[in-house]
Formats: structure tokens, C-alpha cells, sequence
């Protein structure tokens, strides 16, 4: 990263220094990805941000559903449900809803989250559960050998479309704001620093924090990031978003976007960057999710893909106003089970 | 009936009367005609008297079907008893029936001289026409034959009784005539209008003119009943003089005793209860119960789907909450995936599968018991799971407490099988001493020392139940095969077999923990009857009635399915022949053939309806003649 | 609709004036809704416009799920399958693979289709089948008899929420923008004309035509749709979208939307509510939807609702793209089974 | 094995080579070593060259697992022989073995006295540990003990053979480790290199250096076994002598098979086929191998999910395609519901179901026979459906068709059972004479007069299959309860009952279109073997060795598992024991015991591996003294 566009650094929460090292967080499995996976490195630099985050790992959770990545909560020395294709988003929300102050994580991928999971991850969004969902999106189904996956581009050849994939594909971070998101982020796998910092959030937002990484797909996919990882072009086609500050891309600095009625546009700025009339200027906790959305349909080769985070609103969350609804009732009355059974019309024999 | 009625014309089947003790009224109307509501007044009111009660409502599948028509009846059906009663009767013997529609869908099921009372208002052209009546039956002498019938205007003479009522529009002074009928009914029974009265203060407190109307239309019919001379006789069913338990008792529906179960099992284990669960009829009040009971620590989630409440479940049990989920049909269907994971996770949950008319979305609203198989088997590879059904309303009560205990018992998904039938129809239930319940005793292992995921328990091979946030107990699991103790992924053949053998062994040794079955008649002899649940009351009824006869016949009412009791073997071994009666094509025959020496006789029906006394008899007649 | 703002008329397809009338489409089923259910409304103008249109009665299809309004089919004389909850696209993606020249409709309630079906709807619009979904948005279970849905307001106290629902609902004009549809509109049962222009527009186009109802439950929800039904305040909660118009609406056009930014604001417009400087101009075939998802974000009380089409855009259908992806290998290369079978290392034995 | 080797210490266990007419050989290896095509072509060259073959590869779960692990060895077995074989054999006589995982792996399989050859620069330091060796196995004379080794440094040797092509990178020279394997082995067992060249020219036309790359590695390997004297002798298997029936041959393995019967099936019925699937191992295959069949009208749609794979099915049958979808456990699971709706509206479809070790995600990539009672019964409600299951890879193709065949003559849906097993191994094929396969009839009614949607054929009691789009036919279908004939929605309890008891007939009658059953030795006997899916080879392989030590020993496979074919009954009468082997814990037995006056005695295994021919013939003989 050294001669290109530093990623924003955002700031992680206020908290004492955390006594946890990487290690802490590393389990005994042996890890069985392929040689060169992208997966490898979030799963380092997850285990590497929890230890400086600090949350003790039994008050941990990771679930996933099924696919390559889905094989992450074996490697995390936290507690860990490794359960079934999709559904691993209801399977948080139970175990929030029984206990709010476990931290939960969600891994996914674009198969298990937006092919047979696209319905929970909707629904978990809008009911801003406190969960923190990642989803490595490699734009391929892995652990099936191959089969194009919703986030596919048309065209794609692959083992079910030998004649290329006629399927549009979705945007996972426009359906995220779509289906309500409080907090929507992307980065990518070996955007380690940025990476990092977009795991830092996710793991401070109180609700349904989703998080799109970018992520390789060695044997299947790839090619498919290249124009994100490739230092020759990937300053062109990212733009790093930070709170307040205007949208400014390129190896230089020397683009932004504008935006135009509702229609974004890539405009050349001023060498310095700074000042220019019209950019538009980042702002992520926007009541109306319009701005995030428009960022959302930027994408390539049009636009410089939006890293970092996109939208981040407060909302109460589901599961903490579940258990606020069952302790304000536990409080104004009085939870008698006899008399629960006698609620009724009642007659005696004697 | 105690006193039958003196005239012939009426005469009320007094063999089948005295045999069942009891009377049998059928309330029919249209779905806004109040009759859900009508017939629970009655049926209150003579619990409250003193006589045995058993209730079977039958709705129609649409919310308001057209009024008038045969599509949108909804029936309530009650049976008054001075003894102990099983079945809310095989036919009525007093049918009310408060339009065409009701006449004709319900005349051909009333006992021969039963007794009938319309609302002669509601035979208008368009009624007749929307019954398929051409013309009025009620000028039909052939049709009414052998039937005591009373038109009765039931329409205007409640208007008139409001007459001055001016705040009320017509229309709500029409829907007051279902007060004049239980009036008239009240009157009929010789019982007390009390309850109900107090029943319309209490839910009408905010609109006192709704009180008055109802309060007045009920006072109405029961002096129309005492005025005018159309009643050849009054009836009365004496309270009951058998041998009742001592204590106070209510009425409870199937659904609302799982409800209360689920709750008592969450207070007796000391636990947060989890409810993670999809509508579906006629599951559904199961939902609405449990979130009306916060206070409780009852955490109720109406999931996106079935899908989403089965994994919800799992994360709450993994969690360490007492988790349930209910459905029925197509909606346990979408469950079974979940339900493995939660077999291979070793994890207690409860799943209740309130069965429904099927296949496919069959008959939602009618009754049927042709998920056992299904539930026994409807997942893929090797999954078995305990299976318990409970055999009467009020029992869904013990039943919901027992699918806890044995599920947090032996760290495992659980079924417990409750019916359409069992969930609405309602009987009386002496309430228990709380006390005497013993709690469910749950271990949540802190001890990091030596801790395994799969350790299992010597007696029970349960694994250990731990709960996230506890330190140095860390562990991960999922759906893939496994080893055994460590728990770590192994597709190494001789775990797989191992781990399926020891899941299989831990099922069978719920079995261990079961109660020696009840026979209820000769220890041996000619005849035993296999039943299980909802069918319970009708097959006793039967029973007791072949035993009246002199037969040698004997039942035996299963509640745990799977594992089978132990003793069933010797049981059914001691018996010359074996009849099996289901509401279904003959599931549990097919299970009991399979696993034992023995041949079986299947009485089945699959009409969405429950077993009549009599279809049972006369199955025993035909077996032992 | 005499006193108040008239709903745009939408120019039907042209075409020769058809045989058919709406009896045609009444099949011998009796109805069996509650009385004054707002699904009878719907019911009369679908045949009604049908008719119309003239498409055959063989040539037609309704599919629905489970829910009051899914026993639709039942009455339309058409071919016609009530199928499984939440399900119905998933059939009709199938019909129509198999023969594109149907023309498909998909019945949905918002429980059918956002709770349990929710991810076949999504799927459905991003691959652009070619089906006319029509969701009848009533904000509550039907048939299950009165629990909240998907749409169901906060706070909304129903059987299975007695202290209140804490499920933040989904849009559904919303959930079909994130998820690529390529035509969104919005109407209501009783809004006769309004609604009969609507599904015409829907039946003209090729591809996913995602049509949100606002339907009356009389029974469960009866005043869910008040703001937009009673006479004395609707037109100040409905702005009806015409192509190339200004949003202006109110009893008296004389209020406006504006877009600030990305945020829409209510701006009062001139008395003959002509050409009011910075006024949006609606525009329902942009390729970028962010307009689109613009003005489904404004919602009552703030805003009024939008009524018509929000988005209608061409893109090819997954269904047309199949049988010509099949057209294609049929017509350069040789179909000959034998070969088939010989596709591969032989040998004989004689 | 023609010729035994000379000396004692290769002593191939010759007793077994004999009674199989057979070798066994096995490679193993990392994923990335190309075990698979290693072993593919040596199969091919086989069997081009005239020996019966059967093979059976064995991959792990993961796409990659690290080199070197026992988590990532993927292996490839095969059987040549010189008459007909039924299993690719139980041990192997010879392993290939690429690193220290293999040999760890692999070398307790082994017959005693078999030969191994190892990559000797396999055992590093680093790889030993990865296989969890102290020290090297090589070098431990106890370890390898028994058998004939040959220590091989292939990396090495084939490194030198490519040294000057110099525009490989040496990464890419190793990959070609496999092929100088390869060449060693035909030599060893004196195959010709032909068709392994010629397949290196076609699969890297684009890419030449690696052509010759292979090519010299190949022959440097064919060279190596001529060379070096560490051979004690060569093995010849004899091409077949047997009574092989005359005709052209192919390899084929059980899921090409099924893509092929597909395709031939759609073809025969002169119809559209519609594939709507989910991928899932091991059934992606058949979705991949039809996505590439579009010439054909096939028409793949890879769904969202299996919910929708199931409903995109129903929809394309409605619209009149053949229509097909397949799936895995818990994808099955998934569609139960769907497969309702399809059995209660009546319409042709066939399911795949792919099994795989279970239950749950279970063992994704190995064998079982664990889901027939879930297809069966996993369903709500009464819901009868057609099962049918392929005994051999080949047998897929027929099965296939039959499946077809079924759906639409019956108009209902069936299940075809497949295996993990038949889906990946493969066996010869005798290419069929298409024009002797018989046609199938379709009728799509176009009639108005008198038409109705339920109305049924006499003799199978379908109902008429009528396409959207014909004017007139208009009707409407679904999932609730209805009336037969009209098909309109009715709660009434009769029509109820009669649709249940209907359907379950019209599939009962699809027995009176089975062929009789083959028993595969004597007519009346000691002990009956009954069978059913993927264990047919091993079944057959175990009855023939019995028999032909003097056993009263029969066997019968069964094709049709519901309906139970009707000569069942009298045959299973007819054998004094019968013996049901299983991939499961006796799911087949549990039906016959249920349905037939007979006890069976099961052999049950649930490894995620198929039988051994050796563990049926010693519980044979278990049963039998
Ligand atoms: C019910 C069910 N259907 C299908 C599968 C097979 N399956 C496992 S993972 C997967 C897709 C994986 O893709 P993705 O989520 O993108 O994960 P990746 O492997 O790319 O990380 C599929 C189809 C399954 N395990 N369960
Ligand atoms: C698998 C399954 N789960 C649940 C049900 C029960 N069910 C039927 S309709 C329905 C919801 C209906 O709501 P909606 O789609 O909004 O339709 P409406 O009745 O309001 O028109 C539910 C939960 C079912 N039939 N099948
Ligand atoms: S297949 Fe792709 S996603 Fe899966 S482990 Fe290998 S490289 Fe990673
Ligand atoms: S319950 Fe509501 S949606 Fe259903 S038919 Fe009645 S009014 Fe209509
Ligand atoms: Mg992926
Ligand atoms: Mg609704």
C-alpha cells in the first residue's frame, strides 16, 4: 500500500488496552483452505482485531451456514456453530435474543447469505438484530466446485453456464439498504489496514452490522478482483469513504464524484484534493438512505468502487427491545404461575 | 340424561343417553354468527355446574366465507355429562341452528328424535338458495321427520327485546341473537345465566349499551323458553356424582395446556423460554399464548418462516434457553433440515407439530394424525428423535412438560404431537398443585477441567450443556460428521458409525425413564386396542362400552412413540388380536408390525374428522364376531 | 375520485380492441372473501382489464401462495395454481421457462410474498422473469387471522404482538429496487382507474413488473390505509407519478417534492402548479435507480406516498434469455443422441 | 491375476485374485496431485484394452485441504479384471501412494503381501509430521512389513526427464509427477501408453509444452519399470474371456448416467426438459452435465435454492415440460414440501435424490443409503409417491428412464435413489441400440367436451395432463383439499378420504406395470439375500463366491422400492432365512418386516464406504452354520 491512496484509518472504540494477542483467538483445528485463499487473511486479521478489541472470547459467538467460509467459526478459538446452508442469520438472532450480551458474528458467503439465505439476511437487517454479518463475497460458489453464485457477472462461464450466466446479478449492499441496514461496509481481503478498520466498526455498531469483503477465490474465481487488487489500477477503482470528507479517488487524488440530480458523475479535481465546488462530501448516518444507496450503484468500470462504510444509523435493535418488552412486563407485574393457571372460569369439586 | 323426555315424539335416543350419560348440543351458524363464542358461554356454565365437559369446535378454512352459505358454517358442538365423559360425542341430540346452511350441513349427523331449534328469521329465499334448498324445509314434513323441531324467530323477537336500544344500529342488535339463543338454551338445561352475564360485563366494560343488549337478548330467550308452551320438556344432565377428583378445575383447549405446560416447564427448569415460531393453523395460538406471557420471561419471535424459527430455536438452546418451536404440516416439513442439525448438535428443543388434514395444505383447519411417520423419519441419513403425543386436551399440559424434560434430559430435539382436535376442542382440567411437579434439573457445566463437547453421561449419554460466556469452555460445533467426546470434524468411517450408533443409543435410552403402560381393562383376552394420541377419548369411550357388553377387550394408550415403552412387547403379546385405530392410513400399525411379532387390525379415517364412539364399536363387533 | 386530484391515465398497450369482456374471466367459483375485503376490488378490475387487453384466457396464468389474497386464482377463469406459501415465483420462473409466449401472473400478500417468500421474490426481479407480480400490501396476516407481517407498522399491537410490534418493517417498493427490478409501481384497490391503469402498465411489460397494492383488510387491519383512502386527507398523501411531470400534489396542487442533495423535501408549488423552478420531474426510466429508491423512501406522515410507476427500465428476461441461450445450441449444433452416448473413450467387443 | 508373482515375499494374496479374476489398484495422493485423472486414464486404458473394470474414487470435503494432510488426500481405486467384476474390489493389491498421508492412509486397506510404491521424495521432514509420522515409515522395517515396497523418488526422476524444457517452471515440471506414475504402472501391469497420449494432445491441444511434458514424464516412467530391476515381476490381467456381450462400450459413472437417461428420456417423449436444481454434492454433476446438453432442448435453471428448484419443477411440469430436479440430503429435506403440492395436484416430475452420508451435512463426498424412509414417509400427511433406485452406475442411464417413464404414465411424482457411491464410480457400458428403447407416450388432452381436470384413466387412475395454452381446458389447481373428478377445493369429509385412498391407489397400480423379479441363484433355499440400490455389486459379488463354495444362497435386487413389486411376497416365502445388507440401520428391513410375515436378519453400515464383497460373504456364512 505504501505508493498508493491510503485507506482511511477509523478510529476503533474508546476502551482500556486489551491483554488478548492474536493467538488468544486462534483454535486447534488445522485450517483447510486452498493454498493462497482469501479467507486466510480475514481470518487473521479477524482474530487480530477482537484480541485488540478485547471482548472476552467466551462472550463470542461465531455462526455460519455452509460454503468455504462457512468453515471460519472452527478456527476461531470463541464459541462456534458451523450449522446449516443460509440460515445462520436466524441462528444468531435466537442466540441473541437469549442472551443480548454476547457478541455475535455472522459469516456467510454470497452463496449461503444472498442465494438460500438472501430471506434471513433481509429480515435480520430490517429487524436490526445485534449481529455483526460478514460476507465474503468471491462471486462463485467454492465449496461446490465452481457453480456461478448471485453476485456472478452476466456472462460468466462456469460449470452451470457453460454458455455464460444470463442471471442479473444482485448488489449485496443495495439490498442491504434496501432491506433497511443500519450498518453497511465493504473492503477487501488483502486491504488488510482497511479491512481491519471496517471490522473495527461492524464490531462497535449496535444492531445488524453488514460487511461485504471482497474476497479471492484462487481455484474458482481468480480474476475476479483484480481491478480492486491490482496496484496498477486499483486506485482508479476504489474510493475510500470518510466521514465529512468529499469523495476523492485515483492514484493521485485527482478524481471525485459529484453527483448530479440523483445520478453520480466523475469529475476531475484539484491536484491538492481539497475544496472543490461540488463534490460530494461523505456522510454515513444520513436519517435517508437515498445517499447511501446512490453510492451503492457505483460500480465498475464506471465508477470507483465505495470501500468503507457506506451507511451507519442508530436503530434499536430487535433483540434488545425483545428483552426490553419481556423485562418491562417482568417488572409491572407479578409473574404467578398459580394464578396463570387459574385465569379462567374455575369450579371446585370437593 | 336423567330425565328423558316424556313425550314420544321427542324421544332422545335414551339408550345411547343412559349409556353415555350426557347430552350432546351442537351450536351451527354462520362464521360471524358468534356460535365459537356461544357454545363456550354454555359449556362454561355447565363446567362450572358441576357436569364432565368436552368441547369440539370446527371452523372453515376462510376467515368470512359468505354468509349464508354451506362454506362459511362454523360449528361448536358440546357434550354435558353427569359422569365421566371422552368425546364431545358421536351426534347431537339438540342441534341450534341458526340458519339454512346450518340445517342442512349438520340435520343428517343428529341422533333419530333429536331435538332442533332454527331461527326460522334466517330462512329467507337467498339463504335457501345459497344452502341449496329450493324451498323452505321447514314446510318440508318429510325432510324434518323424526326430528323434534322448533322455529323459533330468533331474529325479531331479539330486535323487539331491543327495540329501544336507539344507540345501537339493527346490525348490532342482530348479532345480540346468539344471546338469545343461549338463553333459550340456558332455559332448555335448566342452567344458570351467572357466568355469562358476568362474562358480558367483563368483556364488553367499555361499551356498556353492548352489555345491555346481550344481557337483555339472554333474559329474553330464556323467558321465551319459560313462557311459551313449545318445549315438550326441559332437560337436565344432573352434576356429576362419579368418583371426580377433588380441587378446583377449569376448561382448557389442547393449545392453551401447551402453552401453560411450556411455561410451567420453562419456571420448574429455572430457564428463560425461548418461542421461535412461523403462523400456521391451527398452531398458531400456541404463539399468541406464549407472547401474551412476557412476564414470564417468555420471549416469543415470530420468525420470517418455518426455516427461521427452527434455527432461531437452535441458537436460543445453544444459548441456554428451554427453546420451542411449534408448527404443523407444511410448516414441520420446512423444519426437518433444522431439526438435524439440531440431532447432530445434541441440543434440547422442543418441536410441536399440531397436526392438520393433509397432504400438502390438505385441510388446515380440520384434524388429522398422518405425521407420525414423518416425524419418525422425514430427514435425511439416520436421525432418530424421541416422539410423544399427548392423548387429550388437558394432557397437553403434562405432555408439554414431559417433551422438556426428556428433551433437556437427554440433550435432544424432541416431538411432541398434539392434533387440530386436541388443540381447540376443550374438557375440563383439575388444575395441579405446583408444588408437586417436580422441577426439570438442568446442568450447565463451568468446569473447564477435562471438558469435552461430546462427554457424555454415563446413564443418559447426554453431552454436557454449556453456555456461551462461560470462560474456557470454548468450543465449536456443526452439521458435518464428527468424533465422538472431542467433537472435532471427522469423516473417518468408524466415528461416523460410532456417532450415529451412540445418537441412536441415546434415543433408545429415553425409554429407560418411561412408566409401565396402563391397559385399561383385562390383562389379556381377545382383544387389545393400540391407541395414541387424540383419539384417546374415543377409544375409551368404545372400550368401556364393549367391556358393558361383556367383551374382552382391552386398550392401551401410547404417549411416547418413539422410543416404544419397553413393556409394550409382552403386552401386546397377551392379547389374540390387536386392533389399531388412527386417523390416518395406519402409520403406527405399520410400526408396531415392523418391531414386533404380531399382526395388526387398523380401523383408519382420514376425513378431517375425529373418530365417532361408534365407528370404534362397531369395528370391535366386527373383529370379535 | 370526482372532487380530487385525477390519477394520470396511463396509455393502455395499443392493439385491436378485444373480444373479450370481463365475464369472460369470472370462473364458476363462488368468492369467498370477507365482506368488504378490499380483494374483491382488485379481483373486479384484474378481469376487467384483462378483458381489455385481450390477452386469451388459455394464455393465462395466476400463480399465488397461501394468504386471503392467494385464493385469487380460483376466480379467474384462466389456468391457474394455487400453490405453496411464499413459493409462487418459483413456479411461474418454471412456467415460463418451459413456454415464454404465457403471460404469468404471481398473487402475493405481504406475508407470502416479504416473510416467507421474500427471497423468491428477490430472485425473481434480479433475474427479470418475465411475471407481473402483484403483492396485495394489507400490513397483516389474513388467513392466519390477524398477526403482524413484514409491512407491519412499529408499535402495531396484534395477536402475536400484544405489547406492540418491534419488527421494523420492510418497503417492498424499496426491498424491489435493492433487489434490480426493472418495474415498480404502487396503487390501491379501491383507487379504481388508478389501479386499472396500473396492471395494464404491468401486463406491458417484458420482465419482472413488481406491483405493490395497498389492500384493505377489513376484518384484521381495517384503517391501515386510511391516509390514503379518506376523502378528506388522500390528496395531501398521494403523489401520483406521470413521466415527464413535476411531483406536485395536494387537494389543490399546490405542493411539490423537491430533491435537496439526495433528500427529498415537500416545497409548496405555484397555484396553476406548472414550472416551479427545482421541482422534481419524474422520470421512470433512468438506467440508475437511485431516484427510483428516492422516492420510495418517502413515507407518511413526512411525505406523500408515491402512486404509480416508479421505475420502469428495459433489460432482457431471464426467461427469454434461457430459450434463446437453448435456441442458439439447437441451431449450430447437431442434436444427435447416439453421438451423445459415444462422447467418450469406446471400445468394442465383438 | 494371470500370473502370480514368483517370490513369497510378493506373494499377492492369490487365493482372492483368483476367486476375483481381478486386481485392485489404488492411487493416492494430495487433490492437487491429479490422483483422479491419474486413475482415469489408467481405467480407460483398461478397459479400452478389453478387462472388466470398476473404480471408485474418494475425494475429501474440501476443495483443497493443505498439501500433505490425511484431511486432503484424494484417492482413486479401481478393479480390472478378466470377467465380469461387480465392485472395484475390497483391498487393493497394489498402492500408489504420492506422500507419507497416502501410505498412512491407505496401507492398512492392503492385502497382505500387496506391493506399494511411494514417492520417496515425498518424505520430507514437513510432509511426515503433516501425516503424523515421528520418523519415516521407509525406514521403520516393522511398518511396511509383509509388503512388497518400492521406494520411487518420482519428483526427482521426473524433474530430470523434463530438465531442458526450460519454459516450465519446476512447480510445473512436478505437477507431471503423476503422469511418470503412471507410466509405471503400465508398464507394471503391461498396458500400452496410446490412449494416454492421445488424450495429453487433446485435453493440452493449447498448450504443447505441456504435452510433451507429460508425454516424456510418462514414458520416463514406462521406461523406469523396464529398467530397473526392483521389479520382481509384472502383472498381466487378461482381457476378458467371459461371455461379454458383443456391442460398443463406454465408461460411464452413475451421475453421467442419469444426465444421459435424461436426456434420452426427454428425447423418447419427444418433450422440452426442464432441470431446475441447487447445486450439491454429489448431485452438481448432473446439473453441470446438463447445463451443456442446451442443444437437446434441455433447459437448466440453477435456482436459489432447493425450495425453488422443487417449485420451478412444478411450474415447468404444469406448462408441459418432462421436468427433473435432483438434489442431496439436505437438499431433499428442503423440498418435501414442494413434492406434496406436486403428489396432490397430480403432475409428472422426478426427483433425484443423490445420497450422502448423513444425517445432516453429515459426510458430503461419501456413500449411504440412509434416506428411504425419508423419501417415503417425509412428507406431511398421507402422500404415497413412487420410489425407484439404480443398482449399478451404468443402471443409472435405464433407471433414468424408467423414472420418466413412470411420472408421466402416472402422472404423479417419483423418486429416483441414487448414491454417492454410483454418482462417481465408474463401470463399463454397453451403449444401447436407441431405437430399441421404447417411446414414451404422452397425451396432452386439447378436448373441452366433458373435460375435467381430475378425471382419471381407468386403468392407472392419472389424471389428464393438459398444457396452459389450450383454449377451453382452463382450470385451476393447488394444494388444499378437493373433490376428484372437478378438482374443486372441498373440506367435505368423504371427498377427503376418497382423494387420499385415490391417490395411494393410482400409485399401488404401478406395480402392475413391474417386470418380474430376477433371483439370481437357486428358486428355494437356505438364505435370500434382498438388495436394493448401490450394494448390488457387492451383494452379487458375494452370492456368486458363496455359491460357488457350495451355498444354498440366493439373491434378489430390488429396483422398485414402493410400490414393492408383487412377487415379492412369494418369494421372500420361499427361503428358509433372508438377509437385507444396508447402508443404513435397516430401513429396507423395517418395510418388509412391516409388510410381510417374515423376520430379516440386517447387515448394517454406516461409514460413508460401500461394502466389502467380504463382509457380506462372512455374515453369510455367520447366518448359514
Ligand atoms: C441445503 C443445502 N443445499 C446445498 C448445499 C451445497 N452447498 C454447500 S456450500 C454451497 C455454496 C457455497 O457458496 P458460497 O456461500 O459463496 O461460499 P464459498 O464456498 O464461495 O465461500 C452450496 C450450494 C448444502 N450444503 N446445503
Ligand atoms: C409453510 C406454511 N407456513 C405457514 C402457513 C400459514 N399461512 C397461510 S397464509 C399466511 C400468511 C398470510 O398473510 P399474507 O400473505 O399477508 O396474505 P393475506 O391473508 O393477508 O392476504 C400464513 C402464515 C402456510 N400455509 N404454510
Ligand atoms: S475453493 Fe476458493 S473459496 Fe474455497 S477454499 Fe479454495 S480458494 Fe478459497
Ligand atoms: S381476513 Fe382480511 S384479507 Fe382476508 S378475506 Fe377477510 S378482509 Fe380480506
Ligand atoms: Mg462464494
Ligand atoms: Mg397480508
Amino acid at each position: 500500500m505504501t505508493d498508493t491512496v491510503e485507506p482511511p484509518v477509523i478510529k476503533p472504540p474508546a476502551g482500556e488496552p486489551s491483554p488478548l494477542t492474536r493467538k488468544d483467538f486462534v483454535s486447534d483445528q488445522e485450517v483447510r483452505w486452498c493454498p493462497g485463499c482469501g479467507d486466510y487473511a480475514i481470518l487473521a486479521q479477524m482474530q487480530k482485531i477482537l484480541a485488540e478489541i478485547g471482548v472476552p472470547r467466551e462472550q463470542t459467538v461465531f455462526v455460519s451456514g455452509i460454503g468455504c467460509s462457512s468453515r471460519f467459526p472452527y478456527y476461531m478459538d470463541t464459541y462456534g456453530i458451523h450449522s446449516i446452508h443460509g440460515r445462520a442469520p436466524t441462528l444468531a438472532t435466537g442466540i441473541k435474543a437469549v442472551n443480548p450480551d454476547l457478541t455475535v458474528w455472522v459469516i456467510t458467503g454470497d452463496g449461503d447469505g444472498l442465494s438460500i439465505g438472501g430471506n434471513h439476511l433481509l429480515h435480520c437487517m430490517r429487524r436490526n438484530v445485534d449481529v455483526k454479518v460478514i460476507l465474503f463475497n468471491n462471486r462463485v460458489y467454492g465449496l461446490t466446485k465452481g457453480q456461478y453464485s448471485p453476485t456472478s457477472l452476466p456472462g460468466h462461464r462456469t460449470k452451470s453456464t457453460p454458455m455464460g450466466s444470463i442471471d442479473y446479478p444482485l448488489n449485496p449492499i443495495s439490498v442491504a439498504i434496501g432491506a433497511e441496514a443500519t450498518f453497511v461496509a465493504r473492503t477487501q481481503d488483502t486491504n488488510t489496514k482497511h479491512l481491519q478498520e471496517t471490522l473495527r466498526r461492524a464490531a462497535a455498531h449496535r444492531g445488524t452490522a453488514f460487511v461485504e469483503i471482497f474476497q479471492n477465490c484462487v481455484v474458482y474465481n481468480p480474476t475476479a478482483w483484480d481491478h480492486t487488487t491490482d496496484s496498477s489500477v486499483r486506485d482508479d477503482n476504489i474510493v475510500y469513504l470518510e466521514e465529512g470528507k468529499p469523495l476523492v479517488f485515483g492514484r493521485d487524488s485527482d478524481k471525485g464524484i459529484r453527483v448530479n440530480g440523483m445520478i453520480p458523475e466523475v469529475i476531475d479535481v484539484d491536484s491538492n484534493g481539497a475544496a472543490n465546488e461540488g463534490l460530494a462530501v461523505h456522510q454515513e448516518s444520513l436519517d435517508n438512505s437515498s445517499y447511501a444507496y446512490m453510492l451503492s450503484r457505483m460500480q465498475h468500470p464506471e465508477f470507483p468502487l465505495p470501500f468503507g462504510v457506506l451507511r451507519c444509523v442508530d436503530r434499536p435493535a430487535y433483540t434488545d427491545m425483545l428483552v426490553d418488552q419481556v423485562q418491562q412486563s417482568i417488572d409491572s407485574s407479578d409473574a404467578d404461575l398459580n394464578a396463570l393457571l387459574h385465569s379462567s372460569d374455575t369450579w371446585v369439586v370437593e | 340424561m336423567a330425565e328423558p323426555p316424556a313425550s314420544d315424539s321427542s324421544a332422545i335416543n335414551t339408550e345411547m343417553a343412559r349409556l353415555m350419560d350426557s347430552v350432546v348440543v351442537r351450536f351451527s351458524g354462520d362464521s360471524g354468527d358468534g356460535m365459537q363464542l356461544t357454545g363456550d358461554q354454555f359449556t362454561n356454565t355447565s363446567a362450572v355446574l358441576g357436569n364432565d365437559i368436552s368441547t369440539f369446535p370446527d371452523f372453515p378454512a376462510e376467515i368470512r366465507a359468505p354468509a349464508g352459505t354451506l362454506a362459511g358454517l362454523s360449528g361448536f358442538q358440546v357434550n354435558l355429562a353427569a359422569s365421566d365423559i371422552y368425546t364431545a360425542g358421536d351426534a347431537p341430540q339438540v342441534l341450534v341452528a341458526m340458519n339454512p346452511a346450518a340445517l342442512a350441513a349438520n340435520l343428517s349427523d343428529l341422533e333419530p328424535g333429536g331435538v332442533v331449534i332454527v331461527n326460522e328469521d334466517a330462512f329467507t329465499r337467498n339463504n335457501l338458495r345459497k344452502a341449496g334448498f329450493e324451498s323452505s324445509p321447514l314446510d318440508d314434513e318429510s325432510y324434518l321427520q323424526g326430528y323434534e323441531v322448533h322455529r323459533v324467530p330468533l331474529t325479531s323477537m331479539t330486535r323487539a327485546a331491543l327495540d329501544d336500544l336507539d344507540e345501537l344500529s339493527n346490525q348490532q342488535k342482530d348479532l345480540c341473537k346468539n344471546a338469545f339463543a343461549l338463553g333459550l338454551a340456558f332455559w332448555l338445561f335448566d342452567r344458570p345465566m351467572e357466568t355469562t352475564l358476568a362474562f358480558y360485563q367483563e368483556k364488553f366494560a367499555k361499551r356498556p349499551q353492548v352489555v345491555k343488549a346481550n344481557t337483555r337478548a339472554l333474559k329474553a330467550g330464556y323467558a321465551y323458553g319459560e313462557t311459551t308452551e313449545a318445549f315438550q320438556s326441559r332437560m337436565s344432565v344432573p352434576t356429576r356424582t362419579d368418583d371426580v377428583p377433588p380441587g378446583t378445575y377449569r376448561r382448557i383447549t389442547g393449545n392453551e395446556a401447551v402453552v401453560l405446560g411450556l411455561v410451567t416447564a420453562a419456571q420448574k427448569a429455572n430457564k428463560t423460554l425461548f418461542y421461535g415460531s412461523y403462523p400456521i393453523t391451527p398452531a398458531s395460538p400456541i404463539l399468541e399464548g406464549l407472547a401474551a406471557l412476557k412476564r414470564f420471561d417468555v420471549r416469543t419471535f415470530q420468525a420470517e418462516d418455518e426455516i427461521a424459527a427452527i434455527g432461531s430455536v437452535i441458537g436460543a438452546s445453544f444459548a441456554g434457553a428451554l427453546s420451542v418451536t411449534a408448527s404443523s404440516g407444511p410448516g414441520v416439513s420446512l423444519k426437518s433440515e433444522g431439526i438435524n442439525l439440531a440431532i447432530v448438535m445434541e441440543l434440547p428443543l422442543v418441536v410441536v407439530d399440531v397436526q392438520r388434514g393433509g397432504p400438502s395444505t390438505g385441510l388446515p383447519t380440520k384434524t388429522e394424525q398422518a405425521d407420525l411417520l414423518s416425524v419418525l423419519y422425514g430427514r435425511n441419513g439416520e436421525s432418530p428423535i424421541p416422539v410423544i403425543a399427548a392423548a387429550t386436551a388437558a394432557e397437553c399440559f403434562d405432555m408439554a412438560i414431559e417433551a422438556c424434560r426428556i428433551a433437556i434430559r437427554h440433550m435432544t430435539p424432541i416431538f411432541l404431537l398434539t392434533d387440530g382436535y386436541l388443540a381447540n376442542s376443550s374438557e375440563p382440567w383439575l388444575l395441579p398443585d405446583l408444588e408437586l411437579i417436580e422441577p426439570i434439573e438442568v446442568e450447565h457445566r463451568t468446569d473447564p477441567n477435562g471438558y469435552q463437547p461430546y462427554l457424555r453421561d454415563e446413564a443418559t449419554l447426554a453431552r454436557p450443556w454449556v453456555l456461551p460466556g462461560t470462560p474456557g469452555l470454548e468450543h465449536r460445533v456443526g452439521g458435518l460428521g464428527k468424533q465422538d467426546v472431542t467433537g472435532n470434524v471427522s469423516y473417518d468411517p468408524q466415528d461416523n458409525e460410532h456417532m450415529i450408533k451412540t445418537r441412536a443409543e441415546k434415543v433408545a435410552r429415553v425409554a429407560d425413564y418411561l412408566p409401565p403402560l396402563e391397559v385399561n381393562g383385562p390383562d389379556q383376552g381377545d382383544l387389545l386396542i393400540i391407541g395414541w394420541g387424540g383419539t384417546y377419548g374415543a377409544i375409551r369411550a368404545a372400550v368401556e362400552h364393549s367391556q358393558s357388553e361383556g367383551r374382552s377387550v382391552a386398550s392401551c394408550h401410547l404417549r411416547h412413540l418413539n422410543p416404544l415403552p419397553k413393556d409394550l412387547g409382552k403386552i401386546l403379546s397377551r392379547y389374540r388380536q390387536v386392533l389399531v385405530p388412527e386417523l390416518n392410513m395406519g402409520q403406527l400399525s405399520m410400526l408396531l408390525q415392523a418391531r414386533y411379532p404380531v399382526r395388526v387390525v387398523g380401523l383408519n379415517k382420514v376425513q378431517g374428522q375425529p373418530f365417532r364412539i361408534r365407528e370404534i364399536v362397531s369395528k370391535i363387533n366386527d373383529i370379535l364376531t
